[in-house]
């Protein structure tokens, strides 16, 4: 399973697409499908390549990105 | 004679162009006209409509509590003003986008697919000019050719001559589907 | 040639017209086309346009602009109009005239951008400190508003007492076709031997509202009040419509006034015999003309997007004479011809 | 499937959720807008310190007149450009309170400039945040003090002219002169480091108060994607290359 | 035991008394001893005195030290008062108690530091945008400004409605004995809930006059307009002197009131049967126990320094039952009540 | 006989006489106010450079309020801090006038900070003379943001407290951080010397303007004999000893 | 019973705590009083005056058309409220300063030698209390005593107790010229 | 004759004394003379030692001396 898992709220979501500018990985795109609000959200569409490294939820203007890590292996 | 039409959509759809354009159209024609916009803020994002006024004497009041005609490019504005819609009034409504479809016995509502046939034309942010045509038809009481110069003159001010083109096949197309729709 | 414009913008393009030479303001909605307008096209005229840092420097810009002798104006809405009340009073203590346009918005506090009423006392009755008035036009079209314009610069010149538009927000958004009247050339512009051009084969100029000695300073504002007089004998304007048979007479100014128009039409296709009273001057208010309607009109019901001020007016001109119910909206909340026709059944007849 | 119906599988821990002393409003800005992050870091920030039960935010008359919404504290909505004369009486009249005041240049830079500099002067133990966006975003863009030369906005719309409206205002250049304030820095968010350092100063601002250091002030340069005309993305380039060389970021003054 | 104190002076330690524990000013004559009084008395009191950067600067603090819930005043003169029109209309959109005051000085414009009263329409009709009222209390004694502050609190605290003491640069200068009322306990001032005190066990409370959406925003309104409606029920004062047989009625407010008050006893002396109206709040004005009184009352003669402004309250009272002449003064001149008197005479019996 | 009657013999040629520009209404100013010696010295300025009758001054609200009385030269009375405003209005309408305003430091460094620091940022082509006495003088004595740590005044009856009021506000140096000015100088007039280095600066200020330069201020420490209740001659000492420690004197930007 | 009493003169003269300790006197014998000053600017340097209503009815108007006595410690303001004094009235004239010495048959005038006998004290400042140890005896309605503790009251709160002394020769002095002053 | 002259104009002055302390030579001095706005004004009471350097007139902060330099012989 992947290191990380990033999730969009799709409702806050404006699709501005600074987080898959943010994203080293490549690991989210805007997608086509549009909210209740018009916009185009952004999804991961490559979720394989998350390292859960939290970039793309700090540069979301709407605090829409929550982003998770695996826990590693008994420490 | 006092006709009310009321656009509404998103804010980024063109609501206020389409509006303005007919009643451009309309004061060319030698009417008396009023075109009010929702502004500010809620603009921004949000949603958007505009209110035109088409009298022969002076217009009293630019707001109007039903409309003869509505055209409605999203879900929400078809929901907030189809009951305000004059009875005998006709809606233009963006099936593309409207997922809920009302209906009411007493209005005439033509559903065109405002989006798909601007993504046909290869333009999709003329969808409003598709719902303008339809309008056109259904109020009736302006020449289509006058629209089309309106939005020519329209688009010429903002120095969009390129977009004249398939803007007039969209008004074209509108016109024609609400007078082939049933 | 008719040209389809936003009240706004009639506005700004009338005021270029009437030989506005220096415009000072600070953005606010729902004006903001007027701001925008000006900076696109006064420059072009050898104008002056400067944002301010604020209403409040933007008013003094006026007053200094106005004590040297030119054509001026500001514009702003309600809460941007409140900040400008020192301003105000002092152009009108300095007798220095220059053009103030209130785009009226909802209020009290920051409220909102809908359009409203509510600044009506602080326009007529003086919102600003001290006994004075200020010329208040009140327009109900774009094409009005083009027109009160030219006129409020020339009433302005003409008496030395600062004019206000008191507009509001849907006159301002709004378009619609207006004639514009033709540009005052500048020869046609009044001498003004008071202002501050350079003590160059005259005695020195002083602009002021200052002074210290009661008995001197009551003098001055013996004749402040002397020209008041003048201007309320001079200068009232207002429109009847339909009286002459009227059962109700609906008061209303501005956008109302437009409104009820229609509301006039819509009632008299009912057979209800209604009229419609629109003082176009607020200040000087058209109290006599108002005053003989009431002998003959049972009913007057004043219309304002307010909680009742202009209505003060309208009771000072009945004294009693006729029933004075009111109909005011408040927040910004506009009522439509229906909502109005519905409360005018209330009255007529009964 | 929709992306967002994402669900968590067992053992994985969040990395990052949304601020706790944020609402579940949606924020009003457009897509893109700069404020968002701004925003986002303040409740970081609040969260952070825990002192979201004796925090008072002061929301502007601007794009972000519609915090009290997005915020789980006490808000007072204040007059434009007088955010600092009201974060004033609210500190003096109770000074357990953790006081902000979020401001546009517009509010803070134009008709707020009397308002902030003699409460800077004072040295109110209060915080400010100053988002310099170059513009009246609000209102529809028109120029703002600290609008760049040549910069087109609604009322300069052949570009800011230097010789008749003055050169961009760097307040934080002006403050640090005063000896009331204790930390006055620039910083800005367009990129993630970057946001790392404005969320570290905007943390530092509030702390300055609870350890009662007085006035703090993080001037935050902005983009506004829809006023400028240009993507979201363009707006991270546009403040890394065009804004900074006015308004070049870091420390402009540190009390200690 | 009674003190001899000017008018400031009470006015600034009935405040204490009162509880007012935040005073933000700017200095202007002729107010200047209560800024003095306060700066010496408060912060042995463990209140807060600051002197603000400007005039719009106090106001503002006040809001914010009104949002904290706490009891906070503001005190001016007029030109300084018009500064404050904004955040005054703030105050009552957002329903925040505080008292300001005015030391009124004669207008317009900068003018002069001599006692006016013209800016009666600023404070009652609201000099600010929007539709808001304020509490306004006028005091004609030093004594009656001690009392008239403490109760301006209470109102202010009970009704979230600011209030604002309308007094002039002679009662705030002249001296005589005050028997000072008792101070305020602190646990006698009601509890605030709504106030910014940190959102500790309960939900956000937020302090704000904004609202984007008019039809929300009207039902905001209506509910300010529904408090101003108990108000006008509840809490009108006024006072009545030698009324019973007069064939002339005085009315005037302030130290214009006390002043004619003597003007009576003068009159009465010469075996004139002159009386006295003098309302005590301005807003609400005592229109209905002034309209009794012109029921049987054939001339009703206003007095103010000014050109006339509370004369329209008087008329829209009166309704045509009654002559209402006025007399008023101009430029800080204050009329002798020889002045007066004569004035009476020319309407008394004719 | 009055030592005044006398009478000039011949042979004698006058040194110095009253400036031509000056009216011959008495000043208002208390005994010994420095006001009286800069206005007198702006008076000599006007008329070294000819420009009486191309000159519009604008009065302050201040003890200077009489100003028009004292000079030949057109002039206008400002509301209280809003010279700098007023002085664009008039310099914008006609650019061929010489504009200056005369302001104290209640009227120019608190209530008037906006107008003040946005006009010197534009760069307005004006001259400022800024009359810091530390005092608001006219209403009686108040603290001025300019007033001394520890001075007594009638706000601050236990001596100014800078932990609750600040510092003395510097608005010369903070000026001098904009862009907009071409000349910022600080002067004093407590002896001959001091009166002939303030002259050369508002001289220069003037020149500044009619050579099209730009914002000019020239401020001015004096004192306030009568609420500091001391001599005049003492308030000579009062500047010397005590002011300056806080208002150094000189140039803060000369741009050329 | 309601009587007025004006003191005018030079800014420096003390005119205001003549008329202050005046008040005070009449109000700790149970008068209704009030004392009103001209303000302002124009106080500095320039003119000062005030007026002292002392009465057994709470006071009505705390200006006064014409007063029963008149305290005039210079020309200028001599000239000024003259002609303003109640027939029957009087005046304390300084006759120190004032040249021009105007009378009024319906009006008693007591020339007071004000500042020469308050320079005979030592004590130049003290001549305001020569010209108010006058007034009092002139007004014949309240006890010199009264007044002495009053001026002692007010010196107290202003911590000049050392002066105390020779402004009750002062008033002494006042007194005694009003009463031998044919 | 002196090489300096002094006039003082009594009624604009106010008795301040910064021209007594100005003057390097004690020409000036306040005198017992009261003007009608009642101030003592200044006059030069030592005449015959003015050299006419103007630092009184300088500092005179009422505008109120003139002064005046006898010519010199024939130059
Ligand atoms: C007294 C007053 N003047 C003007 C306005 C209109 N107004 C609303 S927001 C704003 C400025 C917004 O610009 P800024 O402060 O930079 O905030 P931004 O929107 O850019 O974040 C203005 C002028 C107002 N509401 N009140
Ligand atoms: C709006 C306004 N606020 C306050 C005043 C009262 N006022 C008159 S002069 C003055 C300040 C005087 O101080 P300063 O500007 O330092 O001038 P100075 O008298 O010391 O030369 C003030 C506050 C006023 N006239 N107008
Ligand atoms: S940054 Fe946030 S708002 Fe923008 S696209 Fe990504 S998730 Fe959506
Ligand atoms: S957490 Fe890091 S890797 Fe995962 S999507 Fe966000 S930015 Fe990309
Ligand atoms: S207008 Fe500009 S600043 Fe305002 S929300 Fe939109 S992008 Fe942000
Ligand atoms: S009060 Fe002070 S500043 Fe004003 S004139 Fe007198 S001495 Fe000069
Ligand atoms: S300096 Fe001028 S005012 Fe002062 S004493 Fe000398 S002459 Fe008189
Ligand atoms: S001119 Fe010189 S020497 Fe003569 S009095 Fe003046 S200062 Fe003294
Ligand atoms: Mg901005
Ligand atoms: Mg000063």
């Amino acid at each position: 399973m992947p290191k990380g898992l990033v999730r969009v709220d799709k409702e806050r979501c404006k699709g501005c697409g600074l987080c898959v500018n943010a994203c080293p990985f490549g690991v989210l795109t805007i997608t086509s499908e549009l909210n209740r609000y018009g916009y185009l959200v952004a999804g991961a569409t490559a979720p394989e390549k998350c390292t859960g490294c939290g970039m793309c939820a700090q540069m979301c203007p709407d605090a829409a990105i929550e982003v998770y890590r695996v826990v590693k292996e008994a420490v | 004679m006092e006709t009310g039409v009321i656009f509404a959509g998103f804010g980024g759809q063109g609501i206020l162009l389409a509006g303005k354009i007919l009643a451009r159209a309309a004061m060319e024609k030698g009417f008396e006209v009023t075109w009010l916009p929702s502004y500010g803020p809620e603009m921004r994002g949000g949603t958007a409509n505009c209110t035109v006024v088409i009298a022969d004497e002076p217009v009293g009041s630019p707001i109007v509590g039903s409309p003869q005609v509505l055209v409605a490019m999203n879900g929400p504005s078809f929901a907030r003003f189809l009951p305000r819609v004059a009875p005998g009034g006709a809606v233009i409504a963006n099936s593309s986008l409207i997922l809920e479809r009302q209906e009411r016995p007493d209005v005439r509502v033509v559903w065109a697919p405002m989006n798909e046939i601007a993504q046909e034309l290869g333009e999709p942010r003329c969808a409003n000019m598709v719902g303008l045509g339809a309008a056109v038809k259904a109020l009736g009481i302006l020449p289509l050719a006058a629209v089309i110069a309106a939005m020519e003159e329209e688009l010429g001010a903002r120095g969009r001559e390129k977009l004249v083109e398939v803007n007039r096949q969209a008004l074209y197309r509108g016109f024609a589907w609400a007078t082939e729709a049933r | 040639m008719k040209v389809l414009m936003r009240g706004n913008e009639a506005t700004a393009e009338a005021a270029i017209r009437a030989g506005c030479r220096c415009y000072f303001c600070y953005p606010i909605t729902p004006q903001g086309e007027l701001v925008e307008y000006m900076a696109r096209h006064l420059p072009r005229h050898g104008g002056v346009f400067l944002q301010a840092e604020s209403e409040v420097a933007a008013i003094n810009m006026v007053y200094g602009a106005a004590a040297a002798g030119v054509r001026t104006m500001t514009s702003s809405s309600s809460p941007g109009i409140s900040l400008k009340m020192e301003g105000i009073s002092y152009l009108a203590g300095a007798r220095l005239p220059a053009v103030i346009v209130n785009v009226m918005r909802a209020g009290p506090g920051l409220g909102n951008i809908a359009p409203a009423q509510g600044d009506y006392f602080q326009a007529t009755k003086g919102g600003g400190h001290g006994d004075y008035r200020l010329i208040v036009l009140a327009p109900s079209t774009a094409q009005e508003a083009a027109e009160l314009v030219m006129l409020a610069f020339d009433l302005s010149d003409r008496y030395r007492v600062p004019a206000m538009i008191l507009a509001d927000g849907m006159l301002g958004q709004m378009m619609e076709p207006v004639e514009l009247p033709e540009p005052i050339p500048p020869e046609k512009i009044p001498e003004k031997p008071w202002a501050l051009t350079g003590a160059r084969g005259r005695p020195p100029n002083v602009v002021s509202s200052f002074d210290l000695d009661p008995y001197r300073f009551r003098e001055v504002l013996r004749a402040l009040w002397q020209t008041y007089r003048e201007i309320e004998k001079n200068e009232v304007r207002w429109e009847e419509y339909q009286v002459e048979d009227a059962e109700l007479l609906l008061v209303a100014y501005g956008t109302m006034g437009r409104i009820c128009r229609t509301v006039v039409r819509k009632a008299r296709k009912e057979g209800l015999r209604v009229g419609l009273f629109r003082p176009i001057t607020l200040w000087p208010f058209p109290y006599e003309p108002l005053r003989r309607l009431a002998e003959k009109i049972p009913v007057i019901l004043t219309v304002e997007l307010s909680a009742g001020q202009m209505w003060e007016d309208v009771r000072l001109a009945v004294e009693g004479r006729a029933k004075t119910p009111f109909y005011g909206e408040l927040g910004g909340v506009v009522p439509t011809p229906e909502e109005i026709l519905s409360e005018v059944k209330k009255h007529v007849r009964d | 499937m929709s992306v967002t119906e994402v669900k968590v599988p067992a053992g994985y821990v969040p990395v990052y959720t949304k601020p706790k002393s944020l609402s579940d409003a949606r924020f009003t800005y457009c897509p893109g807008c700069h404020h968002g992050i701004f925003t986002r870091l303040v409740a970081e920030a609040i969260d952070e310190l825990g002192i979201q039960e004796r925090t008072v935010g002061i929301a502007p008359v601007g794009c972000a007149v519609f915090l009290s919404d997005f915020f789980r504290c006490d808000f007072v909505q204040a007059a434009h450009g007088r955010a600092c004369a009201v974060a004033t009486g609210i500190k003096r009249a109770n000074p357990d309170l953790i006081v902000f005041s979020y401001q546009g240049d517009g509010d803070l830079a134009a008709i707020g400039t009397a308002e902030t500099v003699h409460a800077a002067n004072r040295g109110e133990n209060i915080t400010v945040i100053f988002v310099n966006n170059q513009i009246y975003g609000m209102t529809g863009g028109e120029m703002a003090p600290t609008t760049l030369p040549g910069m087109r906005t609604v009322t300069t719309p052949e570009g800011r002219d230097v010789r008749t409206t003055g050169y961009p205002l760097r307040v934080s250049e002006m403050l640090a002169q005063l000896d009331g304030p204790s930390y006055i820095t620039r910083q800005a968010v367009f990129d993630v480091r970057h946001v790392q350092m404005a969320r570290k100063a905007i943390i530092k601002a509030f702390k300055n108060q609870i350890e009662g250091k007085g006035f703090s002030l993080v001037e935050i340069v902005a983009a506004c994607p829809t006023n400028i005309r240009i993507s979201p993305v363009e707006g991270n380039r546009w403040v890394a290359e065009q804004t900074l060389k006015y308004f070049p970021l870091g420390d402009l003054k540190v009390r200690d």
